[in-house]
């Protein structure tokens, strides 16, 4: 299947996405946040909590004062590492007790303790990269059946039931694990820890969960002879330091997006856009795909309105990705079948909005959720508008297929919602493996035209937004009617200037 | 008395489906039939099952109940029953109440999802029919999402509401409940109960269980902003007399 | 959507198709049936069971002696008629109660016994015309939805339940009602009498019936300002009665094939033929719009297989149907979808199939058939496989649209089945309605590819039947695998060469 | 001891749905909600109600089980145990036997569904297994469909046949039951049960029913005509030994 589409308007789309980009990327560059730094932390081996079980990194950054935070806690981390000859996990611990202070290593060598961080920073990209040769070893072993790759979730809030519910639906056919996370977990300024056995709606994000999580699907994995991919949210106030710690744990995709939380959770702009490109940097590294949030431009207005909307998000996620030094191959980009399913050729619309992105994104794995929006207690009907997404997908060639569940206005899916789910998908996307292939959209005929409204509706917006800079677009209410002042939201008191002397050794390493 | 209909009348035909955590099997087919016997239905037929994960088995069920309930004389309160449009219900509060009444709305708890009560309040309202704001005689406050039971109660307190509408969309573990009950008790220790209207909503809400729960109405799933404006303005006379 | 197709071969498909029918045809007009016969009585008026519950119609036939009867009944009926004055029915019952005997009569002349069979046959003709302008004008009053017709079966073997059930079918979207037979009708050499409560996987076919259903239908039509139809099955032993009943009860449509009978329900050739072509004649005169079973190749046997034999079908179909003098817009051909849901591109092969027909008979009223062979107790998954067949008809154009339900192969259905399937029908035809007009099979894709291999198979199997002769061909199992010898099977004995002196005053009136 | 498995070990959840004759409204919910209590469930949730006709309504429904069953302690019956190829087969019958075995198939009563039992006979076999035609070791004959219970045990009796395979496909109104009864009352009639090994099949067929009847086995949806080969021979053995 193939749209003629007008190719021109595409290269001005891209060029107003890097004008959006310019200035916020130099803003990005000028700035860091208290999570990055324990991101760097946590990349150096700190882990663990402290008696009142708040995690290690955060009680050493807060414990830094704010001339010492403006040059990056990795210098200071480094002095205590020399003078201590401590590992960086004992070090830290010790810290986060008060048995040491930062401040009592102020006279050690600025050069030395960079060497001495450094030598740990090439430990942990090591580790890093084995992780990602492992995946990509594993992926030869046991290859993953073609794309559509059918995603499914879990999310039962225990850790342990999760694992009992994602290795059945591997079973059943899923070859994408999401452990949906706790609702309210992107608002908190830390990472909870341990294995943990409630959450509300969705399961706590934290490294022994990915860990627990990741040895069940490896294990499903070679007992299925196809390898089991895990995901997780790098989104909210902890977005780089959940992308070092999916890393390390050989997460294969997180969901990140570079908006999102600003529009969706309120998180403070400045904030998201700098947690946002370490984040993304370390995934760049480790070789997870990211998933971009477009959808819920859809699941919260009205998703034919949208479209245009959607899009230009793509473009800014996009763009903002290759700055982060992220190959096309690695940037998942959202999009949505949330069209009103007793609209007149609504399904028209959806392929050409599908479709679209299909063309204009070719190298990217498109990330495609399935309806919950106009999902009812009707999982007859449900299960059948789910069809159509299914069909939606295989013909346009999405990579990332979230499997809609019938019972999706009902309750967080049950094992059986799941297996009913895999096998819609399945079914459809096997009688009309090729049908996408074969067939031409009319030339002008609705679905083409439809597409190529939504592009120049597009490209009219992202000219706005680069006219405007991006920060006053937002602020203007430009993106799913949501205002946010620059200023304002959560996590702001957490962004802070570089100094000139700002080092952090991963960003260096990473350029 | 009624019961369901298949193709006969009393028939009672029900379909069922469910999991079993066992390996799939004739025998976890069998054990599915007499669980379902067990459960009291008659001419129980299995007429699908099959290994869903390795020790996971689906099923889907046909037989007939021999339940009845009857109909005619089950009393089931309905907030509902007469339709108004929005002049009529403007125009009953402007003669009747003589002043607007205020409303003040919320997602309550940890709970998110404010498409539902923004449905009922917002201007644009729901599948063409306006929302409270777009009223002339209310007087409207959504408090949004996330809005602790204690912030809404000092509210309605300082903001003299006189009708207060609670939503709850998550319902897992029975949060909605705990929520919804929480917001009741403590209008009571603050004597503010008999002040309110009280209404809550969501897509589980149905009148009866409002009545349980200490509510004077509940709103479900479809529910229309008119649906409730007359529910209020009908009860805000009520009071007035 | 069009396909680009050998017209060519189309045109001698449909040249095959007349030599065919050729010496099928010139042995239809040298015989006639008891069937025809009894259908002749039922038209002039007559009715009614005698004392041992056999139609008044089957006992006035065997009454006649095999010289008599090979002049037709019409000519011995006229001369009772003239000398006893009698109005047909009444007539009828005291033959039938052997109050008298139609030997009396044979001295009345000729011609007056046949003006006054004209009379009645006139009278006849005249209710049968009424009842066609009356449909006309509840059709404009009350105007069905725009194709594909929403058709629901009703099976309860109760005809006052079926009534209900027809009624609510009516009420949730359906637009054809069609009565399953009882199991077993088509084998019956005589139609049942009265109002039937007791048939078995479904309701016996009798004017009573017919003319109750009709009732409910016509209330419920003019309550929800549409025009809801009724079919049943002139099929078996008893087509052109059936077809007789049909036009006084005003039905709209009747299962009638030219060949069903013979290869799936063991009826004689010889009589199957002369049955079909005067019912079609009265089908023709009363706007009948006929149903052929093609589906039935489909669900016996491998259906990607049976394509090229569908299409011959509905070719031949077509040629008898315009001997009979129906106009195209009457012939309901036949298709199904029948294809294993688990193979790869069945979808694709499906499409192609029903899109080939579309193209073929342009200005027929096509009928497709939902899936049922490969339905199994998973209501689920057959849903699905119900969406993609409703798909295809709402892409492909298809007239006459059987809704597929879910318990398909659980049991007879149920009426909560009935409205899920009806809003599965719906749904899908709403959301994809003008998917087939946006797309272009793709020059040489496999849609095309898989039409024009039909259609090459199909022309091939034609020249053969059309070299051997349709009666040798069928002898040697050409159709269905099944072979039938041309004096073999049910009915055989109700065939007679007509005399010389044969009359059928309907035949002469409405050629 | 073990429940239905909604997503967590013994939540006991059922999905549920049904026809109710009434017109819809919130109470016919609330009656579907108490019709489904009455039948014994807890955390009764209708999820969906709405109008299917003018005089029906449709209803989807979650809730829980409290009933369990002893799956472990369950002793079911089942002829499938292991699987054998045709070779296998032939092999067993030629050396333990040393004779055909012959099969008589045929759909009785006035069941016209021969697809079923075509599939275990016809040489042609079913997904890809070869029906029992194709053995060395069985001569088989297929009577067809609509074969009357006298006719078929005047063949086992002239033929003198070793097994026998009845198939119904049709059980609307119990048909089934009633014809698989009526052969086997006629075999015992006619002394000839305990000549013939005994077998029934047809989508509703389960190995317990099957037993309960009278027949030695019986073999439901799905069935491989090698399974049925496999009792078949195994059960010939026995009798030989
Ligand atoms: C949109 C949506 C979201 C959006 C919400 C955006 C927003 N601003 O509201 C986002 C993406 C943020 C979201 C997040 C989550 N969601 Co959510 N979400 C949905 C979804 C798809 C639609 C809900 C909706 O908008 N319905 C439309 C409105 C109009 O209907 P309604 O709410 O029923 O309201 C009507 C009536 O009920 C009534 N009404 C409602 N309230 C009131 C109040 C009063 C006083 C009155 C009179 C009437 C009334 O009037 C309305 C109009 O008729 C549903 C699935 C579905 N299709 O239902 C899941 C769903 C509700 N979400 C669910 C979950 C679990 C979550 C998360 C916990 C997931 C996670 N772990 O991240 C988070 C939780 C966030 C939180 N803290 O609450 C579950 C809840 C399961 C359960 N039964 O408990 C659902 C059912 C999905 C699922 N199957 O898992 N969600
Ligand atoms: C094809 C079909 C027909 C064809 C049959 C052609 C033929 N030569 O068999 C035709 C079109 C003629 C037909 C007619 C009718 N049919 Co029909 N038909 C079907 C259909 C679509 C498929 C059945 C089938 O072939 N299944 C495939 C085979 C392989 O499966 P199976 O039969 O279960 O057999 C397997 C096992 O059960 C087992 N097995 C079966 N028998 C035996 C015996 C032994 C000894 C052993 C060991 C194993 C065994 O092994 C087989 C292989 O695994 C079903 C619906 C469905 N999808 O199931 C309706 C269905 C069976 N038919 C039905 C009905 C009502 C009828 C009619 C009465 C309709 C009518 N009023 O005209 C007539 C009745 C004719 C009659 N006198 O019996 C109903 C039965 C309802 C019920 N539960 O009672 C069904 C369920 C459809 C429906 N929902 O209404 N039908
Ligand atoms: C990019 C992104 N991050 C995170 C989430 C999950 O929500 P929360 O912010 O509550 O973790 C979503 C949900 O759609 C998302 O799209
Ligand atoms: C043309 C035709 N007539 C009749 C029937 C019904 O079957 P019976 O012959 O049992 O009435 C069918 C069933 O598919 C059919 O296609």
């Amino acid at each position: 299947m193939e749209l003629q589409i007008d190719r021109k308007a595409v290269t001005r789309c891209r060029k107003s996405a890097a004008a959006i980009a310019d200035p916020v990327q130099a803003f990005i560059e000028r700035h860091s946040t208290v999570s990055v730094e324990r991101s760097v932390l946590r990349l150096l081996g700190v882990d663990g909590v402290d008696a009142d079980g708040a995690p290690v990194p955060n009680a050493i950054v807060e414990s830094l004062e704010a001339g010492e935070l403006a040059r990056g806690v990795a210098v200071t981390f480094g002095r205590a590492l020399v003078k201590t000859g401590l590992e960086p996990n004992a070090l830290g611990e010790r810290i986060a007790s008060g048995a040491l202070k930062l401040a009592e290593f102020r006279d050690v060598p600025k050069d030395t303790a960079r060497d001495a961080v450094t030598g740990h920073a090439r430990k942990a990209l090591e580790r890093l990269r084995t992780s990602r040769d492992e995946r990509h070893e594993l992926l030869q072993r046991f290859p993953q059946l073609p794309p559509p790759l059918l995603y499914m979730i879990v999310a039962t809030g225990n850790i342990y039931e999760d694992r009992t519910a994602a290795v059945a639906a591997a079973e059943a056919g899923a070859q994408i694990i999401a452990v949906i996370r706790s609702t309210g977990q992107s608002l908190l300024d830390f990472v909870p820890y341990g294995p943990t056995t409630e959450g509300f709606g969705g399961t706590y994000a934290t490294q022994a969960n990915f860990a627990i999580m990741r040895a069940a699907l490896d294990e499903v994995s070679r007992r299925l002879g196809r390898y089991v991919m895990l995901t997780n949210y790098a989104s909210g106030l902890c977005m780089p330091e959940i992308a070092a710690m999916a890393a390390l744990e050989r997460l294969d995709m997180l969901l990140n997006d570079s908006m999102y939380g600003i529009l969706f959770r309120d998180i403070n702009m400045k904030r998201t856009f700098v947690d946002q490109h370490f984040s993304r940097k370390l995934n760049a590294a480790s070789g997870i795909i990211i998933n971009t949030g477009e959808d819920n431009y859809l699941t919260t207005a009205d998703a034919v309105e949208q479209a245009p909307a959607v899009l230009a998000s793509q473009f800014i996620n996009e763009e903002l990705a290759h700055r982060a030094g992220m190959p096309d191959r690695q940037i998942g980009l959202g999009d949505a079948y949330e069209i009103d399913p007793n609209l007149e050729d609504g399904f028209l619309l959806e392929v050409a909005q599908a479709q679209l992105a299909r063309q204009i994104f070719p190298n990217s794995p498109l990330k495609y959720m399935p309806p919950t929006k106009h999902m009812t207690g009707d999982i007859f009907k449900g299960h059948l508008v789910d069809a159509m997404f299914n069909l939606t997908s295989v013909m346009t060639g999405q990579t990332i297929h979230l499997c809609g569940i019938l019972t999706e206005a009902i309750h967080t899916p049950f094992l059986g919602d799941r297996a009913l789910s895999l096998e819609n998908a399945r079914y459809i996307m096997k009688t009309a493996r090729h049908f996408g292939e074969d067939i031409v959209p009319k030339p002008g005929g609705r679905i083409e035209a439809r597409a190529n409204d939504v592009l120049s509706e597009c490209e009219i917006l992202l000219e706005r937004v680069a006219a405007r800079g991006l920060m006053q677009a937002i602020e203007a209410g430009t993106f799913a009617d949501v205002k946010r002042s620059p200023d304002g939201g959560r996590g702001f008191e957490g962004v802070f200037a570089r100094g000139t002397d700002y080092w952090n050794p991963f960003e260096e390493m990473l350029s | 008395m009624i019961k369901p209909y298949g193709d006969t009348l009393n028939d009672g035909k029900v379909q069922l489906s469910f999991t079993l955590p066992i390996p799939w099997s004739e025998a976890a087919d069998e054990a599915a039939r007499q669980l379902v016997v067990k459960m009291g239905f008659a001419d129980v037929q299995v007429v699908e099952g099959r290994a869903v994960a390795e020790n996971f088995s689906f099923f889907i069920v046909y037989a007939s109940t021999p339940q009845t309930i009857d109909f005619e004389s089950l009393a089931i309160p309905s907030v509902k029953t007469h339709k108004m449009t929005m002049d009529e219900i403007d125009a009953l509060i402007e003669e009747r109440v003589g002043r607007k009444i205020r409303v003040a709305g919320a997602c309550i708890g940890t709970d998110a999802h404010t498409v539902g009560i923004d449905a009922i309040l917002n201007m644009k309202g729901y599948q063409g029919d306006y929302g409270l704001e777009r009223y002339k005689m209310f007087e409207t406050f959504n408090r949004g999402s996330q809005v602790a039971v204690e912030d809404l109660v000092r509210f309605t307190k300082e903001k003299k509401i006189d009708a207060l509408l609670a939503s709850q969309v998550v319902t897992q573990k029975g949060s909605d409940v705990k929520n919804f009950t929480a917001l009741v008790e403590l209008l009571e220790a603050e004597s503010l109960r008999d002040n309110v209207i009280l209404c809550c909503g969501g897509p589980r809400m149905t009148s009866l269980l409002a009545t349980e729960l200490g509510y004077d109405a509940g709103f479900g799933r479809g529910t229309l902003p008119s649906e409730v404006a007359a529910f209020i303005a009908t009860r805000m006379v009520h009071r007035v007399d």
